[in-house]
C-alpha cells in the first residue's frame, strides 16, 4: 500500500539565499493513513517549517524548498508533488487534503469574523456547501468538537471564547472540510494541561472516527506518548531518529533522544519530591500571609463600579526559611497576584503579611517569569546588577563590583558579561542574570514567578538545579509560582494548589501529589501527560473554570478546612 | 554611530541620509559664507536672470542669485525644524513620561491639556502665536513646537504605559529605586527608538509648516531667505521667472523626503518588528 | 449669452469690510461704496471737482460759506428724493462724535447747515477752509436718507443715491449689484455687477485669462506686468495719489539728528528702488503726488543719490560708524513691502545704517504705526487732491498725526496755515512748493515713489475710465460686447 | 455606553479650555476691530469717537466681563453677533460649513480609493517593482506640499486649458452637482494627494503587519484564494490604523485648509477664521475656532466608535 504522504529529503530554507540557510536538512518520513506521526524536537529545530512545507505554506513566510519531494496521495487516487505544484492546485490540497491547526489559539482565528463565519468558510471552499447548509455543518462541526451552546456560540467573535474553546474552533474548522491529514503544530502548548487533556481527547477522538492520519508537533516528549504511533526526533533541521512511539521511547537509540528524555522533567506523581525539608516545629516562619485579598475592580465609571475581578480571595500560607513552597493551579488562578502582593506590586484589599527578616532591608526579592522582559534591554549587565544595590544607597565601588563578580560566577556566568547587554545572552543565561540581581541585595526570600517556563527543557533544568544549590548556600526560601507540575514536584517542599483565587490544598508536597484530596488538584494531576501514560485515553471534561468577576460587595463563604495528614489541610468543597 | 551605518546600510535610508548630510552641508557652506555668490547681495543689472552659468539657479527679482540664497535658506529652515522640534520633543517627552507615570488624576488633566492644544487648529496656533509675538524665527519655532508638543505628548505616553508595566519597572520597584531613575533609564531610554522616528517625521512636518508659514508671511523675516519665504516671494512671478519657483520647492520637496526617507528607515532599524524587511 | 453678458463679473482681492460710508476707510468698501451711494461732489479722472448730488456749488469771497444746488433728478435707490435735509442730516451725522466718522476732521470748520428751500444747502464755515470742497468729495461725505440715519439702519442696509443698488453682500465671498434704473448720471451699459473675492492675485488673473472674469482690480504689480502678455486682457494703468515712503521717527535718536535724516535722504537711489521692488511699476515722487502740484522730483534735495555726500553727513553727524534701526513693515500691504525693505536695507547698509526688518500682519502694524512705536516705517500712504487734508494730520501742531510722524516745524506749520486759507489756485501751488522742498530738505521722511493703480479686463469690456482715486466709478461707463 | 458617556463629559472641559486660549489669544494681539475696520485712519479719532466705536464693537469692558457674558451666550447657545458679517456667528459658520464638508469628503474620498489599493497592491507584491513603484509614489506625494501643488495646478488649468475652476463662492451640491464637483474636485486634488500618500503608505504597513498574523496563515490553511485571503481577511484587520490616519487628517481638514482655500479662492471654514482673524471679528474668530474644535473632537470620537464597527474586540468589550 503506498503510504497518504511521503516526504524525502525535503530541504527547506529562507532569504534570497535558500540554498545557503536551510534550516530543514534532509528530512525524510511516511505516514499512511490513519497513523499519528510525533514530530519532537527543541525549539528552532525545524518541526513547524516541516510541516509547513507539506501544503507549501512556507512560501508565505518567504521560505523556499530547495529540493526534495513531498508525494500526497489525493483523494481522487491521484498522486501530487507539492514541491513541484502551482498555487491553484496547493489551494485544493489545503484544507481538502491538509487540515491544519496551529499552536496560538489566541491568533490563528481572525478576530473580525465570527467563528461561524469562519467554519462556514471552510465548508463552502472545500465542501461546497452554501447558505442555510453551510451554517447547518457549522453547527455540526461545533457540536463535534464539544462547544457547548453551539448555536449561540455561531456568533460570536474568537475574543470572546476562552483559549480552549478557540483551538477547538480551530479544530472544527480544520475537521470542515474532512483532510485525510491533519496537520497539529503544537496545539495545545499555550493551554492550561486540564484544557490541554480536554484537546488531546478530542483529537483522539476524531481521529479514530474519521481514519485521517495525523501529524502531532510538540516538544513535550511526554505529551507525545500519549498520542502517536510513531515518533521522530529533529535536531537542528535533520531527523535524527524515527520509529515507533514505544521503541524511540524505552531504547532511544541517538544521544540527542536520550538527552531529550533525560531533560524533560517527569512528573511522577508525588515520587520525586524533595525530601530534605528544613520545617521544624521551633522554627519560626520567614513569611507569614493571613487572609490576603485582592481585587480589581473594572468598569470604574461615573455609574459607580459593576463589580470586581477577585483575583485573590484570603489566601493564608506561611514559608519557613529555606523552604521552598510552589504554587500551582491553572492560568487566572491567582497565582501571579498574589506573588505581586507579597511584594508589594499590588494593592491589597485586605490581609496582613508579616516579614520577620535579620539581614536584608529588602528581604523579598523576585525573578520573573520572562527574563528577557525583567531586565531592562538598554542597560549592560553591570548597570542592571547595580541597581538595586544604588538603590538601597550603596556606592558603584569595588566592593560592589567585586560582589557582582562573585554572583555572576556563582550563577554560572563569566566575568566579562558585565560589559554586555541583555540580547547578547541565550535565555538561560538571562534567567541566571535576573538570579544574580535578586541576589544582590542578599535577600531572605526570593518569588520565582514561572521563572523557568519560557527555557527549553535542558535549560530549565540547569536553572531548576542552580536554584535548589542557591537555595542550601545562602539559605534562601522560596515562593515557587509554576504550572508545570513536573517542575514544582522537583523543586518544592510543600505544594499550594490554587483554584479560582483560592487555596484549595496546601501541604507537602510528597502528600499534596501523591494522594491529591481536593477535586480540583486530582483533575490537575490526572491531566499532566508523562511518558509512562502511553496510548492514554484522555477523558473528555468540558469543566469551565469559574468566573472570578463578582458583584460588587460580594464575600466568599468562610473557608472550612479538613486535615488529611500530618501537613496536609484541604479545603471543604460546597456541596453542589 | 551605529544607527548611522546602520540607517547607510538600509536602502531608502541611505537616500535620506545623503540628502540630508547634503543639505547639513549646504546650510554649513552657507553659514561660513562659503556660497558661490554673497546671497544678500543685489545685482542691479542682473535681475531676474535665468540660470546661467553665473547664476546656477537664476537671480531673483532683486537681483539676488537663487542658488547662493537656496543654501542660504536650507541653513533657516533647518534651524527652524531643528529648534522647533528639538523643543516640542522635549516638552512633549516630559510631559507624557510624566503623564504616564503619575497616573490619574494628573494623566487625565494633562492629556486633557494637550487635547485643547490639538483640537485648536494647528495653522491658527501658529497664526494667533506669531500675530501676538509677531513673526520672525524665534516665534515660528515657537509655534511649531507647541504645535506638536501634544503629539510627542502623545507618542511617548502610549508606550511609557506599556513600558510602565513591564517587568523590568516592577523589579526596580522591587529593589526600591528611586522614580527618577525608573523613569529615566527604565522608561525614557527605551523610549528613543520611537522618538527617532517622531524626531525625523516631525522634521519633515516641521520643514512643511515653516514653508506654508512663510508662504502666508508669517515665517521668517527678509532679507534672510527660507525655503518658504523663497517660494512665496516667487509665486507671483511664476509665469516670467519660474527657476524662482522650481528650485525652492524642488528643495523643499527633496528635504522633505530626506526626513521621511530617513524616519521610515529608522523605524525599520529601530523596530525589532520589522526587522529584515525592506520598507 | 446676451442675458449673462449684461452683467459685469468682476474681482477683486480684498473685499469691502462694511456699508457704512461715514466709517469705512479700507481702500476696498470706498470702492464699492462709491458705486452705490454719492458725495455732493466728486473728482473727475483729472482731478477736478464735477457736479454729483449737488448740480453747482459756490464759496462767499471770504470763503467762509459754502453753497451747494442740488440735483432735482438725484433719487434714492429706495425712490425718494435726495432733498436738503437729507444733506443736513448726513452731515449733522458725520460731525457726531457718536457716529465714529474718520472723515470728520476734516469737516470741523463747518459751524451750521441751513436748508433754506427744497434744492439749497449751506454750509457756514468757521474759518476759510478751501480745500473742504475737494474733501466733500469722497465717499466718506456721502449723502445717505436722513429717513435710514433716524432709523440706523446705515450699518446693514445700502440706500444710496449712486448709479448701483447693493443686492447681496457675503462678505470675503461675493456681492452682487444690480444697475439702479432711477440714477440722476444716466443709463447704464450694463445690468450689474458680480463682485467675487480671490484673495490670491495670481487666481484673478487665471481666472481672467481663463475669461471666467470680465474685470479685475489688481494690487500687485507683478501680478499687473504680466496682463499685457495675454491676448485677451488689457490693462489699465493709472499713477495713483498713494505714495511709498520710509518714514524715519525722529523722536527717536539718531533720527532726530537732521544730518542724519539728510544723509539717509542722500544714501537711497529712488530709481533704483522702483526698478528693482517695484519691478519698475512706478515714479519717483516727492511729498505732493496729484498733478496739479506735483514738481520735477530733480529739483528736491538730494534725490539724486549721492553717497559720498551721505557719508560727509554721517561724519558731521558724529554717525560715521553707523547705527542699526528697526524698520516694520506690513506684510503684502503694499505687496511690494518687503522687496523696498530689502532694497532699501541693501543701499543704507552703504553708509553703515543697518536696518532690522519687522514684517508684520497688517492690523499689528497699523496698531503699531499708529502708537508711533517704531525707528522706521516702510509705508504706503494714501494722498489727496489737494495737499492740505494729505499732509495736515502729519505736519501740522494739531495734526491728528502728530504721534505718527513726530515731527513739527514753525515753517511748514505756517506754509500749511496760508494754503488752508489761499482760495487763488495759483498762489496755493506756490504756497505748496515751498511746503515741499523745505520738507524734504528736513526729511522726517523719505518720500520714494507712487505706484500705479491697476484694472485688468477682458478685452470684450470697454469704455472703462481709470482715475487716480483708484475709484471704479469709471464703471458707469462700460459696456461688454 | 460609559465609555461614549466619559468621552462627551470630557468635550465642554476641552472646549473651554480652547474658548479661554481663543478668548485671551485674540485679544492679546496687538490691533484690534476699531484699527482693523479704519485702518491707519483709526488715528483721526477722538477720544469719544473711539469710545463709541469701543461701545459698539463690544470691546469696552475688561476682559474677564466681556469672556463671562460670552460665556453666558454660549451656554443659551448663542455664540453672538459677527460685526463684518452682520449676522449670528452661528449662520455665517453654517454657511461656510458646507464647502469646507464636502472639500474634506471629497480629498478624504479621493485618498482612500487611490490609497487603500495602492497600499494593499503594494504590501502583497512587497519588495517588487510595482511596490518600489508605489512606495517611491507615496514618498513624493508625502513630500509635495499642498500650495505647490494647488498653485501649479491653477496655473496649469489656465495657462494651457483655458480653464479654471469657479473660484470665489460656492456651488451647493445640491443645487447644480456639476457645477459643484467642477469647482471642488481640483482643491480636493490638491488636498488629497499628499493625503493619498499617506493612506497609502500606511495600508501597506499594515497590511503588510496583518499578512504575517497567524489567522492569515489559518486562511491560507483552510484553502482561501490569494484574493480573499487579501480582501476579506486581512484587510478588514488591516483598516484601523487606515482609520486613525483619516480621522485625524479629516478632523484636521474640517478645521478648514487655509492654504488651498486661499489658493482656489474657496470661502471655507479656514479663510473664514483667517479672515475674521485679520478684521479682528472676535466673536467670529472665537466661534469657528470653537465650532473647529468641536468637530476635531466630534470626529475623534467617531473614529474610536468606527474601531468598534471595525473590531469586535472592541466593540464587545475585552480583549
Ligand atoms: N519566516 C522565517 N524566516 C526566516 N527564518 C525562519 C522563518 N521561520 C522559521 N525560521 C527559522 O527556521 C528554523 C526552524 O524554525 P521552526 O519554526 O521550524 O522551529 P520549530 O522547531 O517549530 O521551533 P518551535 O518549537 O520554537 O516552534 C529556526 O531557526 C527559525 O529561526
Ligand atoms: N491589573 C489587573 N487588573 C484587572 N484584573 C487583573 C489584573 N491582574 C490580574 N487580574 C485578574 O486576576 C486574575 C488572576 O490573575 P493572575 O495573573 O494572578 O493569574 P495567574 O494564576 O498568575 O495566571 P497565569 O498562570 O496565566 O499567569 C485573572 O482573572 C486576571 O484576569
Ligand atoms: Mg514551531
Ligand atoms: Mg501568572
Amino acid at each position: 500500500m503506498t503510504p497518504l504522504l511521503s516526504v524525502r529529503d525535503l530541504r527547506v530554507g529562507f532569504g534570497s539565499d535558500p540554498v545557503a540557510n536551510e534550516v530543514v536538512r534532509g528530512v525524510s518520513f511516511d505516514l499512511a493513513a490513519g497513523q499519528t506521526l510525533g514530530i519532537v524536537g527543541e525549539s528552532g529545530s525545524g518541526k513547524s517549517v516541516t510541516a509547513l512545507s507539506i501544503n507549501r505554506l512556507v512560501d508565505f513566510g518567504g521560505g523556499r524548498i530547495t529540493s526534495g519531494s513531498i508525494m500526497l496521495q489525493r483523494a481522487d487516487g491521484t498522486a501530487l508533488d507539492v514541491t513541484g505544484a502551482n498555487e491553484h492546485a496547493l489551494r485544493h490540497v489545503r484544507g481538502r487534503d491538509v487540515g491544519m491547526i496551529f499552536q496560538e489559539p489566541m491568533t490563528s482565528l481572525n478576530p473580525v469574523h465570527t467563528i461561524g463565519a469562519q467554519i462556514e468558510e471552510a465548508l463552502r471552499i472545500n465542501r461546497g456547501l452554501r447558505g442555510q447548509a453551510a451554517r447547518n455543518g457549522a453547527l455540526a462541526m461545533l457540536d463535534r468538537v464539544r462547544i457547548p451552546d453551539a448555536k449561540s456560540r455561531m456568533g460570536y467573535y474568537p475574543h470572546q471564547l476562552s483559549g480552549g474553546m478557540r483551538q477547538r474552533v480551530m479544530i472544527a474548522m480544520a475537521l470542515a472540510s474532512s483532510p485525510r491529514l491533519l496537520i497539529a503544530d503544537e496545539p495545545t502548548t499555550a493551554l492550561d494541561v486540564t484544557v490541554q487533556a480536554q484537546i488531546m481527547a478530542l483529537l483522539a477522538e476524531l481521529r479514530d472516527e474519521t481514519g485521517m492520519a495525523m501529524i502531532f508537533i510538540t516538544h513535550d516528549i511526554g505529551l507525545v506518548a500519549g498520542i502517536a504511533d510513531r515518533i521522530m526526533v529533529m535536531q537542528s533541521g535533520l531527523v535524527v531518529e524515527q520509529g515507533d512511539t514505544a521503541t524511540v521511547l524505552d531504547t532511544p537509540q541517538h544521544d540527542y533522544t536520550r538527552h531529550l528524555l533525560s531533560a524533560v522533567p517527569h512528573f511522577t506523581a508525588g515520587r520525586a519530591t524533595r525530601t530534605d525539608s528544613p520545617r521544624t516545629e521551633d522554627s519560626d516562619p520567614v513569611i507569614t500571609v493571613d487572609d490576603l485579598v485582592v481585587r480589581f475592580s473594572i468598569g470604574r465609571g461615573l455609574f459607580g463600579s459593576k463589580g470586581a475581578v477577585h483575583a485573590v480571595d484570603g489566601v493564608d500560607f506561611d514559608l519557613m526559611p529555606g523552604e521552598t513552597l510552589g504554587i500551582v493551579g491553572e492560568s487566572g488562578s491567582g497565582k501571579s497576584t498574589t506573588a505581586r502582593a507579597v511584594l508589594d506590586l499590588n494593592a491589597r484589599k485586605r490581609g496582613q503579611i508579616t516579614v520577620r527578616s535579620s539581614r536584608s532591608r529588602r528581604p523579598i526579592q523576585m525573578v520573573f517569569q520572562d527574563p528577557f522582559a525583567s531586565l531592562n534591554p538598554r542597560l549592560n549587565v553591570e548597570a542592571l546588577l547595580a541597581e538595586p544595590a544604588i538603590a538601597n544607597g550603596q556606592h558603584k565601588d569595588e566592593a560592589l563590583r567585586e560582589r557582582m563578580k562573585f554572583l555572576l560566577n556563582r550563577v554560572g556566568l563569566p566575568e566579562d558579561a558585565l560589559t554586555r547587554y541583555p540580547h547578547q545572552f541565550s535565555g538561560g543565561q538571562r534567567q541566571r542574570l535576573c538570579i544574580a540581581r535578586a541576589l544582590m541585595l542578599n535577600p531572605e526570600v526570593v518569588v520565582l514567578d514561572e521563572a523557568v517556563s519560557a527555557l527549553d527543557v535542558s535549560v530549565q533544568a540547569k536553572v531548576l538545579d542552580l536554584l535548589i544549590d542557591l537555595q542550601r548556600e545562602f539559605g534562601l526560601a522560596y515562593l515557587f509560582i509554576s504550572h508545570d507540575m513536573a517542575v514544582v514536584e522537583r523543586i518544592a517542599h510543600r505544594i499550594a494548589v490554587m483554584f479560582a483565587g483560592q487555596i484549595v490544598e496546601i501541604g507537602a508536597a510528597q502528600a499534596v501529589l501523591s494522594d491529591p484530596q481536593h477535586s480540583y488538584t486530582k483533575r490537575l494531576i490526572s491531566a499532566v501527560p508523562a511518558v509512562e501514560r502511553r496510548n492514554q485515553h484522555f477523558a473528555i471534561d468540558t469543566t469551565q473554570v469559574p468566573s472570578l468577576l463578582r458583584p460588587v460587595g460580594y464575600e466568599p463563604p468562610k473557608a472550612q478546612w479538613r486535615q488529611a495528614g500530618p501537613d496536609h489541610h484541604v479545603r471543604l468543597e460546597a456541596v453542589s | 554611530m551605529r544607527i548611522l551605518s546602520a540607517l547607510f546600510r538600509h536602502p531608502s535610508g541611505r537616500i535620506g541620509v545623503i540628502i540630508i548630510g547634503l543639505y547639513l552641508l549646504a546650510a554649513l557652506l552657507a553659514a561660513l559664507g562659503l556660497t558661490p555668490h554673497n546671497a544678500l547681495k543685489m545685482f542691479a543689472i542682473d535681475r531676474m536672470k535665468p540660470p546661467s552659468s553665473t547664476y546656477w539657479m537664476g537671480t531673483d527679482l532683486l537681483g539676488r542669485d537663487t542658488f547662493s540664497r537656496l543654501m542660504l535658506g536650507i541653513g533657516q529652515s533647518l534651524n527652524i525644524a531643528f529648534a522647533a522640534v528639538a523643543c516640542a520633543a522635549l516638552a512633549g517627552t516630559t510631559i507624557g513620561l510624566l503623564s504616564a507615570w503619575w497616573g490619574a488624576p494628573w494623566d487625565g488633566l494633562m492629556m486633557r491639556i494637550m487635547d485643547v492644544l490639538l483640537a485648536f487648529p494647528a495653522i491658527l496656533l501658529a497664526l494667533l502665536i506669531i500675530a501676538i509675538v509677531g513673526p520672525g524665527t524665534f516665534t515660528s519655532v515657537t509655534a511649531i513646537a507647541i504645535v506638536y508638543t501634544p503629539i510627542f505628548a502623545r507618542v511617548v505616553r502610549g508606550p511609557a504605559l506599556s513600558l510602565k508595566q513591564r517587568d523590568f519597572v516592577d523589579a526596580a520597584r522591587t529593589f526600591g529605586s528611586s522614580q527618577r531613575y525608573v523613569l529615566t533609564r527604565h522608561l525614557l531610554l527605551n523610549l528613543v527608538a520611537p522618538l527617532a522616528v517622531q524626531v525625523t517625521l516631525a522634521l519633515a512636518w516641521a520643514l512643511l509648516t515653516e514653508a506654508g508659514l512663510s508662504f502666508l508671511g508669517l515665517g521668517t523675516q527678509p532679507p534672510t531667505p527660507s525655503l518658504g519665504l523663497m517660494l512665496a516671494e516667487s509665486k507671483n512671478l511664476m509665469q516670467q521667472a519660474p527657476w524662482l519657483m522650481l528650485f525652492p520647492a524642488l528643495t523643499i520637496m527633496l528635504g522633505i523626503l530626506g526626513f521621511n526617507l530617513t524616519g521610515d528607515a529608522l523605524r525599520d532599524i529601530l523596530d525589532p518588528r520589522t526587522q529584515g524587511r525592506t520598507a | 449669452l446676451p442675458v449673462e453678458a449684461a452683467t459685469l463679473r468682476m474681482a477683486w482681492a480684498q473685499d469691502a469690510t462694511g456699508l457704512d460710508p461715514h466709517k469705512q476707510t479700507a481702500f476696498s468698501s470706498l470702492r464699492l461704496l462709491e458705486l452705490i451711494y454719492e458725495p455732493l461732489v466728486r473728482l473727475d479722472t483729472q482731478l477736478n471737482v464735477v457736479p454729483a448730488i449737488a448740480a453747482s456749488w459756490e464759496f462767499a469771497p471770504d470763503a467762509k460759506t459754502l453753497t451747494f444746488k442740488l440735483d432735482p433728478k438725484a433719487k434714492f435707490s429706495n425712490g425718494a428724493q435726495v432733498t436738503p435735509a437729507d444733506v443736513k442730516a448726513s452731515f449733522e451725522r458725520l460731525l457726531d462724535e457718536a457716529t465714529a466718522a474718520a472723515a470728520r476732521s476734516n469737516f470741523l470748520s463747518i459751524e451750521s447747515i441751513d436748508t433754506p428751500d427744497a434744492e439749497t444747502v449751506v454750509f457756514h464755515l468757521s474759518t476759510a477752509d478751501v480745500p473742504i470742497l475737494a474733501s466733500m468729495a469722497t465717499i466718506n461725505a456721502a449723502v445717505l436718507p436722513a429717513s435710514e440715519i433716524t432709523a440706523d439702519t446705515i450699518a446693514t442696509k445700502a440706500v444710496g443715491s449712486g448709479p448701483f443698488k447693493l443686492d447681496s453682500w457675503e462678505p470675503n465671498a461675493k456681492e452682487v449689484l444690480s444697475a439702479n434704473a432711477d440714477w440722476a448720471g444716466g443709463k447704464l451699459a450694463i445690468d450689474g455687477i458680480e463682485v467675487t473675492v480671490l484673495p490670491d492675485e495670481t487666481a484673478i488673473l487665471a481666472s481672467l485669462r481663463a475669461g471666467q472674469t470680465d474685470f479685475a482690480l489688481i494690487n500687485d504689480p507683478l501680478v499687473a506686468t504680466l496682463v499685457p502678455n495675454e491676448p485677451n486682457l488689457q490693462l489699465n494703468r493709472i499713477s495713483g495719489l498713494a505714495y511709498n515712503v520710509l518714514q524715519l521717527n525722529p523722536s527717536r535718536t539718531p533720527m532726530d539728528n537732521l544730518k542724519v535724516r539728510q544723509a539717509m535722504s542722500c544714501a537711497i537711489d529712488r530709481q533704483e528702488i522702483v526698478d528693482s521692488a517695484l519691478a519698475g511699476e512706478g515714479k519717483v515722487t516727492g511729498p505732493l503726488t496729484a498733478p496739479a502740484f506735483a514738481e520735477d522730483p530733480d529739483t528736491l534735495f538730494c534725490y539724486k543719490q549721492d553717497v559720498a555726500k551721505a557719508k560727509q553727513l554721517m561724519e558731521e553727524a558724529g554717525m560715521s560708524g553707523g547705527f542699526t534701526a528697526k524698520v516694520i513693515a506690513a506684510n503684502g500691504e503694499p505687496p511690494v513691502a518687503a522687496s523696498e525693505a530689502q532694497v532699501l536695507q541693501a543701499q543704507l547698509a552703504e553708509i553703515g545704517v543697518k536696518l532690522d526688518i519687522q514684517m508684520m500682519e497688517l492690523s499689528v502694524y497699523v496698531d503699531t504705526w499708529l502708537k508711533g512705536d517704531f525707528d522706521m516705517a516702510v509705508a504706503q500712504n494714501g494722498g489727496r487732491p489737494d495737499p492740505y487734508p494729505m499732509y495736515n494730520r502729519y505736519f501740522t501742531k494739531d495734526g491728528n498725526l502728530l504721534q505718527v510722524s513726530n515731527f513739527v516745524d514753525d515753517t511748514l506749520d505756517s506754509l500749511m496755515r496760508q494754503g488752508q486759507a489761499e482760495t487763488d489756485p495759483a498762489k496755493r501751488v506756490e504756497i505748496f512748493h515751498q511746503f515741499e522742498q523745505h520738507l524734504t530738505e528736513q526729511s522726517p521722511w523719505l518720500w520714494l515713489s507712487t505706484s500705479y493703480t491697476y484694472t485688468a479686463q477682458l478685452k470684450t469690456v470697454t469704455g472703462f475710465e481709470p482715475s487716480p482715486t483708484g475709484t471704479l466709478f469709471g464703471l458707469t461707463k462700460v459696456s461688454i460686447q | 455606553m460609559t465609555y461614549l458617556a466619559k468621552r462627551l463629559l470630557t468635550f465642554p472641559l476641552i472646549l473651554l479650555g480652547v474658548s479661554v486660549l481663543v478668548f485671551l489669544s485674540i485679544r492679546l494681539i496687538p490691533g484690534d476691530a476699531i484699527t482693523a475696520m479704519l485702518g491707519t485712519e483709526a488715528g483721526m479719532l477722538t477720544p469719544d469717537q473711539r469710545a463709541s466705536l469701543a461701545a459698539y464693537f463690544g470691546i469696552d469692558k475688561p476682559i474677564w466681563s466681556q469672556y463671562l457674558s460670552w460665556l453666558g451666550g454660549l451656554f443659551q447657545g448663542d455664540l453672538g453677533i459677527s460685526k463684518i458679517y452682520a449676522k449670528p456667528v452661528m449662520t455665517v459658520i453654517l454657511e461656510r460649513f458646507p464647502l469646507t464638508l464636502e472639500l474634506a469628503l471629497l480629498s478624504m474620498v479621493i485618498a482612500l480609493t487611490i490609497g487603500v489599493p495602492l497600499g494593499v497592491l503594494a504590501a502583497t507584491r512587497n519588495g517588487r517593482p510595482s511596490d518600489l513603484g508605489v512606495r517611491l509614489l507615496a514618498m513624493i506625494g508625502q513630500s509635495t506640499p499642498s500650495f505647490v501643488l494647488g498653485v501649479l495646478i491653477i496655473f496649469v488649468l489656465s495657462v494651457y486649458f483655458g480653464f479654471v475652476p469657479a473660484m470665489g463662492t460656492f456651488t451647493p451640491l445640491f443645487q447644480d452637482p456639476l457645477a459643484n464637483l467642477g469647482q471642488l474636485i481640483f482643491p480636493a486634488i490638491t488636498l488629497g494627494f499628499a493625503f493619498a500618500a499617506s493612506v497609502t503608505r500606511i495600508s501597506r504597513s499594515a497590511m503588510l503587519d496583518v499578512l504575517s498574523e497567524d489567522y492569515v496563515r489559518t486562511a491560507r490553511a483552510k484553502g482561501v484564494s490569494t484574493m480573499s485571503v487579501v480582501w476579506h481577511h486581512a484587510l478588514p484587520n488591516a483598516l484601523i490604523p487606515v482609520v486613525t490616519l483619516s480621522g485625524v487628517e479629516f478632523g484636521y481638514l474640517l478645521g478648514g485648509a487655509v492654504i488651498v482655500e486661499q489658493i482656489f479662492a474657496l470661502p471655507g471654514l479656514g479663510r473664514l477664521v483667517l479672515d475674521a482673524i485679520g478684521q479682528r471679528d472676535y466673536a467670529l474668530v472665537q466661534g469657528t475656532v470653537l465650532f473647529i474644535a468641536f468637530n476635531f473632537l466630534v470626529v475623534n470620537l467617531l473614529v474610536d466608535l468606527a474601531y468598534a464597527v471595525l473590531d469586535p474586540r472592541i466593540r464587545l468589550g475585552g480583549r
